[in-house]
């Protein structure tokens, strides 16, 4: 039973950190209609400078408390960030608007090759060590062996106060009714007074700062930067942002928190329910059979909306 | 009239169909006599299209039933109902944008020819036959709707709007349908080109296939149709010959309106 | 008529081009741009087939390289002392390995491949875009953790220590994985494939534009246009779908095949999901559902890294005397920077064919 | 010096003659931080034998490093592999992957080019027959049943958890770990895998906890280990982590903090502070490139070196006759002794296991390979 | 109010629309009717800033149009586009407050009131999704929004098009009503007959050029558009 508390912290735990960035995936998503696939660069861009801000800070502000350091560390970082990902939208998205549906995912991919290049050109090859700022004692528990620390906590708490955050953004304010609106057309957003522009730049901008916050949550919580740690990550949040229903900000949260624990509880019992034939190895595979299996009886996610395209 | 027409070609007895909480058809029934032009009208959202997307088995209906040609068929499958024999256009155009003009009529001659992709790789004898003569037919199709040969090698998102819906029935022309269902075939055109539609459709029946058309200009529908079904909120509100349509109390509140000119 | 006799004469020049390439290029480069040539028709071969699902039927597959390692796999089981090694039964039928001769391995590739194909499509029948991209990576990652994982319980695929000792090819006594000595000329391995591969892509190219010019590839591209549509013109969608998916899969694993044997070792290494990414980026580059655009884009996305590869380093040395920077920093660079533009300046393709 | 020009006999001097060697390794993707190193360490040797100057054969010697990328990708293996043998390069250190190494061998072996690996440590490798093939780390079925040695007899571990990230280097490994102390007797609780790209064990360590081993053997590299050993830590996990070369580099203690006093690695050689130029190179590494030695530089550099020694027995830089001399290697490396045996492994070469206190890798026994 | 001088359209080389004048004066109802891919759509686009247009100028309120729709909006001008354009996953409510999007002022209350006057029926649908509502409902949405934005020019894009009959008399009542109320209006209508009845004055477009211009009356008799475009 012990065991079994402990596969779903840790699963909520990794889900949480899914989640978190399926969100970025999925606003991005929400408003243009396109997969990002660089999202999982920027946010190790962002983790590289919220590093190197720390870094910067122990060296002439010793002493500094550490949640201040978090701090100026995630503004700097999402700053940064926002301004990356706005770059990426102009550069790389904007000329291809009216493109064919698959161009965005070439230039997606340069871009996604470019960041990495540049991170290992500034910050080298070998995995950095991200110094534990966010408190990691362990909260009692009244089991004996079950173990939760207060990061663990703060990172549960992050993805879903991010998601209620995006949820009031876009669904109670003016300006998420204006990227809903350039959303479901561009053009006829235009016309209602919408400068879609900004609206799709502002929204690769929060895109970018919730990457950043990303990166930051996962660089504390497993302790290492590396210019290949957005890839994977990535790839698992996209896939958690489809399970949930891509472009839906609960389905994002809801496939994040899924496909953490599939990947926990699979790694942890697929050995003893298939007697030893499969083992942890396969964790992947379980999350990607759900993936297809849930697909199949909801063809747009669990959360998705059934678009109808009506005859 | 011959005796042929007294054949209900089409019939679907009370169908239902409900979409979540919306109940878009109520028991429908609607026969379509052989040979004839039978019109379907009604106010906006009445689920007119609903009732063709069941007819054409692009929806499942969730009761009721359905009979081609005197014998019950179950339209789940669209490639099926086709084959047995019913060809649709659509309400807002759907052709295949990026392919040509000849090409969308070609694909239409699919499901009436069978060569396979063994047959393409090879480059056998029946299969160039077929080929060829898919071809021909396609030509003579686009002739016969009206479209200049010149355009055959457009894409078909270039030709003008007009031409486009001819080319929708050239293209379920080709599938040698017994009934050809038209969704609003004449939105969007002003009144000189529906008047050569008209003539288009005429042509049509008058070669032998039956139409069963919705529309919303009560003009044309009067003047072409040999009778006519009103639909509101799902359900069959009048059905009779255009005049007797026309005089009725219940299509003029729901659909027609008080206005003389429009009729 | 003369433009037919031109585009015949064309085609005549291209061959023989085709033909003396590889001499060519091994007489000013060397053989390695022999090999990159061969990878490139490899990668031709690829793109030829993705480009029938996503290019001809317009269903997005970022799991092809799974077909490729199907195939590959077929060759590495039928062609090398694997399988007689950790089964002794087999090893008592047959002691000196199965060498299964590739006239029957590239069709059983090309059949299982198809199969998988098949396998892949039925599920996803119903998903449009986004959701087919993440459930045919889906599908890639699955194949490959199979491939890296079925040592145990029982040793199937040799895991990550991959398979060795794949048997070249062997056609009338002649070996593909040496140099011949035919008539005072030695013909290196690396072209002996070239030809072989050449032969094959050829076919390859005269399929697709058979099946493209055929009632089916109509068929397919009208289901690309518009799903219902199509269905409303009586196609068969489903079966259509899955036709592509297995055409495409088929052409996946022969090459698979091919590369098993050109390689003489496979390891689940080389069937990444990057590897997918890089055909898919080959057939869009190129010109979706446009045979002469994706060719192009297989040969230029082979190409092109290797060219930086091979001028980066001189080109720095020539204009600073030394490396400044790695030269694999600038490659990536350059390479991603070549794909971010291209796509830019040409959205539909290098040669996308349409006249619109 | 100038390399400009293809030809490789003609040169700034008529008396002085361009040699290249060649370096394979992934420099770009996930491995590149181990296969730049590896070719920092093979530079590192070049730039010194240059620096010294060689005369072979009454020539002058420039050594030329060729170093190319091949991505970790077996099928950019070859076509680097090719590129190499036309750039006649007289001789390959290579490839940091075993997947790579094995095909690009059949490449070097048709060409007649000796290639040395200072890192890939799959036995099938050495396995084909091929007399060009060298290698300078032990392989599996070297490091597996010592670590199993160690681990049994000296850490008296009666409980042992394995982990392989299902790599051929982890799990080959683990596997031949299992087999060695399955023989001696050692009761393997549990065998859990995971990938070389995760980076949360939490899910596995948790099952092993439930197991409370005496010992957990991880199969895999330190980018991985660091992060394996810190989560062990953070679950409450007192077990001793014991791993292979893989993750005996300063990148664990970086990632795994303080939980890296649990750790147990071993390393090929013997510990290279005790050996001439040992501590000297880690320092020379650091100087020159700006940061630490990670795995297999010191492998690499070695390489390079009795290339250099093999060069000299023979008097000639031709490929045939350096290939030749290879297999005559009795060479004091900063790796260790290094004298290969009929197959191109290494012949009665050491493992030292170690820990680390207080952040650097310290000795903790040298064991001697079966 | 507006002014279009020499405007030529061009998708991709081809041209649609090909130097045309036209001018709407403060509080007219103006329609421009024409066949087909005459380009009506196209230069109301292009008026409203929504696509681009290759030479001429478009004056709106004696200032060139910058082209950019959002300022078009925030000066005034608001399109009913073809095909209704309504935002299908938002609700009817959401849709009139995105017409009201560029206003800052307190009365967008007062205004949403109005429109619920003008058109009883969205009322009770207001918390519906639009994308659910029939056809004509739509029309009625679309007319709304743009009226929200409290427009000085409004341009309408065939606002009749598939319409059940009843419907197409209350949307030409309605624009008639709010052109009575001293709205500038530009129409483009399919049906002729119904514009002309409502017009000030009428343009025809012919494959892209202006081929008659004049009093609606004085068209409406003109042999040539009731061959072409009145059927008869
Ligand atoms: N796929 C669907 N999902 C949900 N509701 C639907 C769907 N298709 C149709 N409806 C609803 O069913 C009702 C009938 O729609 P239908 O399209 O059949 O109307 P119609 O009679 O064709 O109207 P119009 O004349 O405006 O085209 C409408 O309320 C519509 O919103
Ligand atoms: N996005 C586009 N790309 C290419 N051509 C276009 C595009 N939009 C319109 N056209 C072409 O421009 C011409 C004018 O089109 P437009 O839509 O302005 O005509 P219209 O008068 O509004 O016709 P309709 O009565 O059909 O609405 C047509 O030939 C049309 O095919
Ligand atoms: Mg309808
Ligand atoms: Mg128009």
């Amino acid at each position: 039973m012990d065991t079994f508390l402990q596969q779903i912290i840790n699963g909520l735990v990794l889900g949480s950190i899914y989640s978190l960035i399926a969100l970025g995936y999925t606003m991005v998503y929400g408003v243009l209609g396109i997969i990002n696939f660089a999202h999982g660069e920027v946010l190790m861009m962002g983790a590289f400078i919220a590093l190197t801000v720390i870094k910067v800070l122990n060296v002439y502000f010793p002493g500094m408390p550490n949640l201040l350091i978090l701090m100026i560390a995630f503004i700097i970082a999402a700053t940064s960030c926002a301004l990356i990902s706005r770059y990426i939208e102009m550069i790389a998205y904007r000329p291809l608007r009216n493109a064919p549906r698959l161009a965005p995912l070439i230039s997606a991919i340069g871009m996604s090759i470019l960041l990495q290049t540049l991170a290992m050109i500034i910050w080298g090859r070998t995995p950095l060590n991200f110094p534990e700022l966010l408190p990691a004692d362990s909260i009692p528990m009244s089991r004996s062996e079950v173990s939760i620390n207060v990061r663990e906590i703060i990172i549960i708490l992050t993805s879903v106060i991010t998601m209620l955050g995006l949820l009031i953004l876009v669904n109670r304010t003016r300006f998420g009714r204006a990227m809903r609106a350039t959303s479901e057309n561009p053009q006829i957003a235009g016309i209602m007074g919408v400068n879609v522009n900004q609206v799709i730049a502002y929204t690769f901008m929060l895109g970018g700062a919730l990457a950043a916050l990303a990166g930051i949550m996962i660089a504390s919580n497993y302790g290492s930067v590396h210019f290949y740690m957005g890839f994977i990550p990535g790839l698992k949040a996209f896939t958690a942002a489809v399970l949930g229903g891509i472009g839906n900000i609960p389905g994002a949260m809801l496939g994040g928190l899924l496909l953490g624990l599939i990947e926990s509880l699979g790694a942890g019992y697929i050995g003893e329910l298939s007697g030893g034939v499969f083992g942890s190895n396969y964790q992947d595979i379980f999350a990607f059979i759900v993936l297809i299996c849930v697909l199949v009886f909801r063809p747009s996610g669990l959360l998705g909306e059934k678009l109808g395209d009506r005859a | 009239m011959t005796m042929d027409t007294q054949i209900d070609l089409l019939k679907i007895t009370n169908v239902h169909k409900r979409f979540g909480g919306l109940h878009a058809l109520s028991g429908v029934n609607l026969e379509v006599k052989k040979g004839q032009i039978v019109g379907l009208i009604g106010p906006n959202g009445a689920g007119k299209t609903t009732c063709f997307n069941l007819i054409t088995g692009l929806y499942t209906a969730n009761s009721g039933n359905f009979y081609l040609n005197g014998k019950s068929y179950n339209p789940v499958a669209v490639d099926q109902v086709l084959k047995a024999g019913i060809a649709r256009t659509f309400q807002n155009i759907r052709l295949f944008k990026e392919m040509s003009v000849l090409e969308n009529v070609m694909v239409g001659r699919h499901v009436r020819t069978k060569a396979g992709f063994i047959g393409a790789i090879l480059k056998t004898q029946s299969t160039m036959e077929e080929e060829r003569k898919i071809k021909e037919r396609a030509y003579e199709l686009l002739q016969y709707v009206g479209i200049r040969s010149a355009l055959a090698d457009q894409k078909a998102k270039n030709l003008p709007y007009g031409d486009q819906r001819r080319l929708e029935i050239a293209r379920a022309l080709a599938t040698e349908p017994l009934l050809l269902a038209l969704d609003e075939p004449a939105a969007g055109m002003n009144q000189t080109e529906k008047n050569s539609l008209n003539t288009l459709l005429k042509k049509i029946q008058s070669d032998g296939t039956t139409i069963l058309m919705i529309e919303h200009d009560v003009r044309l529908v009067m003047g072409l149709c040999d009778y006519i079904f009103v639909l509101d909120y799902g359900q069959v509100i009048a059905a009779g010959l255009p005049e007797q349509v026309r005089q009725n109390p219940a299509v003029i509140e729901a659909y027609l309106g008080h206005r003389k000119e429009s009729v | 008529m003369t433009n037919q006799q031109m585009r015949l004469w064309m085609l005549f020049a291209t061959f023989i081009a085709a033909l003396c390439m590889p001499w060519l290029v091994s007489f000013m480069g060397g053989n390695y741009w022999v090999r990159v040539l061969d990878f490139a028709l490899l990668y031709c071969f690829l793109a030829l087939g993705l480009n029938i699902v996503v290019g001809f039927a317009g269903l997005l597959d970022l799991g092809y390289i799974a077909f490729y390692a199907v195939g590959a796999y077929t060759a590495g089981l039928l062609a090398s002392p694997h399988l007689t090694n950790t089964f002794l039964e087999i090893k008592q039928a047959m002691p000196s390995g199965l060498h299964v001769s590739y006239l029957l391995i590239l069709p059983i590739a090309g059949l299982i491949a198809a199969f998988f194909g098949a396998l892949l499509g039925a599920p996803t029948l119903k998903l449009r875009g986004d959701y087919l991209a993440i459930v045919t990576l889906g599908f890639g990652e699955i194949i490959r953790i199979f491939l890296n994982n079925l040592d145990r319980p029982v040793n199937l695929t040799n895991g990550a220590n991959g398979i060795n000792g794949i048997d070249p090819v062997q056609i009338g006594g002649i070996s593909f994985g040496k140099t011949l000595h035919l008539a005072g000329i030695s013909i290196p391995s690396v072209i002996l494939n070239y030809y072989l591969f050449l032969f094959l892509v050829l076919m390859v190219i005269l399929m697709c534009t058979r099946i493209q010019d055929s009632r089916i590839g109509r068929a397919w591209v009208a289901i690309r246009e518009d799903e219902i549509a199509a269905k409303a013109m009586g196609l068969n969608t489903r079966n259509l779908k899955l036709l592509a998916f297995a055409i495409g899969a088929s052409f996946g694993g022969v090459s698979g095949a091919l590369f098993a044997s050109f390689q003489g070792f496979i390891s689940p290494e080389s069937f990444s999901l990057s590897e997918s990414i890089v055909i898919l980026a080959m057939v869009v580059l190129g010109g979706m559902g446009h045979i002469p655009g994706v060719i192009l884009g297989s040969f230029l996305l082979a190409g092109f890294p290797e060219l930086l590869r091979s001028t980066m380093d001189p080109l720095q040395k020539m204009m600073f005397g030394k490396t400044l920077v790695d030269a694999e920093i600038i490659r990536q660079l350059f390479y991603a920077s070549a794909l971010i533009l291209v796509i830019r300046f040409k959205p539909s393709g290098l040669w996308s064919g349409s006249k619109a | 010096s100038c390399g400009k020009k293809d030809d490789s006999k003609s040169a700034s001097g008529a008396n002085t003659e361009i040699v290249r060697i060649g370096n394979g390794a992934p420099l770009t993707g996930g491995d590149s931080y181990l296969g730049k190193d590896n070719e920092n360490g093979a530079r590192l040797a070049v730039e010194e034998i240059n620096q010294k100057g060689l005369v072979i054969n009454g020539k002058k010697i420039t050594l030329e490093l060729l170093g190319e990328d091949d991505a970790g990708d077996p099928k950019q293996g070859t076509q680097v592999a090719q590129k190499l043998v036309d750039s006649k390069v007289v001789a390959v250190v290579g490839h940091l992957n075993s997947g790579v190494s094995i095909p690009a061998s059949k490449i070097y072996n048709e060409a007649g080019i000796a290639q040395i690996t200072p890192s890939s440590t799959n036995p099938e490798l050495t396995n084909q027959n091929f007399k060009n093939v060298f290698r300078l780390v032990g392989t599996d079925a070297q490091q597996g049943p010592i670590l199993a040695l160690y681990t049994v007899e000296k850490l008296n571990a009666r409980k042992i958890a394995l982990v392989d990230d299902a790599t051929q280097y982890g799990k080959g490994l683990i596997d031949e770990f299992e087999k060695a102390a399955k023989a001696k007797e050692a009761h393997i609780v549990l065998h859990e895998a995971t990938n070389n790209k995760a980076t949360d064990f939490k899910a596995i360590l948790t099952n092993i906890r439930a197991k409370n081993p005496d010992v957990i053997v991880f199969g895999g590299m330190a980018a991985t280990g660091g992060l394996f050993a810190k989560q062990a830590r953070e679950l409450g996990i007192k077990a001793k982590i014991v791993g292979g070369d893989g993750i005996c580099s300063p990148t664990l203690y970086d990632l795994a903090g303080d939980a890296v006093s649990n750790v147990v690695c071993s390393t090929v050689g013997v510990p290279k502070e005790s050996l001439k130029d040992g501590g000297a190179f880690l320092k020379k590494y650091q100087e020159r490139f700006g940061i630490e030695v990670q795995i297999y530089s010191p492998m690499a550099y070695d390489a390079v070196m009795i290339i250099v020694e093999a060069m000299k027995r023979a008097n000639s830089t031709a490929a045939a006759d350096i290939l030749k001399e290879l297999p005559n290697t009795n060479y004091e490396g900063i790796s260790g002794q290094i004298k290969f045996d009929a197959k191109g492994d290494l012949k009665n070469s050491a493992i030292t296991l170690n820990d680390y206190k207080e952040k650097k890798i310290s000795t903790l026994e040298v064991m001697h390979m079966q | 109010m507006l002014k279009v001088k020499q405007l030529k359209i061009s998708y991709g080389g081809i041209l649609a629309v090909n130097g045309i004048d036209l001018e709407v004066r403060t509080g007219e109802l103006v329609s421009l009717i024409g066949s087909n891919g005459a380009g009506k759509t196209s230069t109301l686009k292009a008026i409203a800033g929504m696509i681009s247009w290759q030479s001429g100028e478009i004056l709106f309120n004696e200032v060139p149009s910058s082209g950019k729709s959002y300022e078009l909006l925030a000066r005034g001008m608001a399109l009913v586009p073809e095909g209704r354009g309504i935002f299908t996953r938002m609700t009817v409510l959401e849709n009139l407050q995105m017409g009201a999007y560029s206003r800052k002022d307190g009365e967008i209350e007062v205004d949403l009131e109005k429109m619920y006057s003008f058109f009883p029926r969205i009322k009770e649908r207001s918390k519906q999704l639009a994308g659910t509502l029939s056809g004509g409902e739509q029309q009625m949405v679309a007319m709304a929004r743009a009226l929200m934005s409290r427009p000085k020019l409004l341009l309408l894009d065939e606002p009749s098009m598939g319409l059940s009959p009843i419907l197409v008399d209350t949307i030409f009542e309605v624009i008639e009503r709010i052109a009575k109320a001293g709205m500038t209006i530009l129409l483009v209508e399919q049906n002729a007959q119904r514009a002309l009845e409502i017009s000030d004055r009428a343009y025809v477009l012919e494959s892209g050029q202006i081929s008659i211009e004049g009093k609606a009356e004085d068209l409406i008799k003109d042999p040539r558009v009731s061959a072409a475009y009145l059927g008869a």
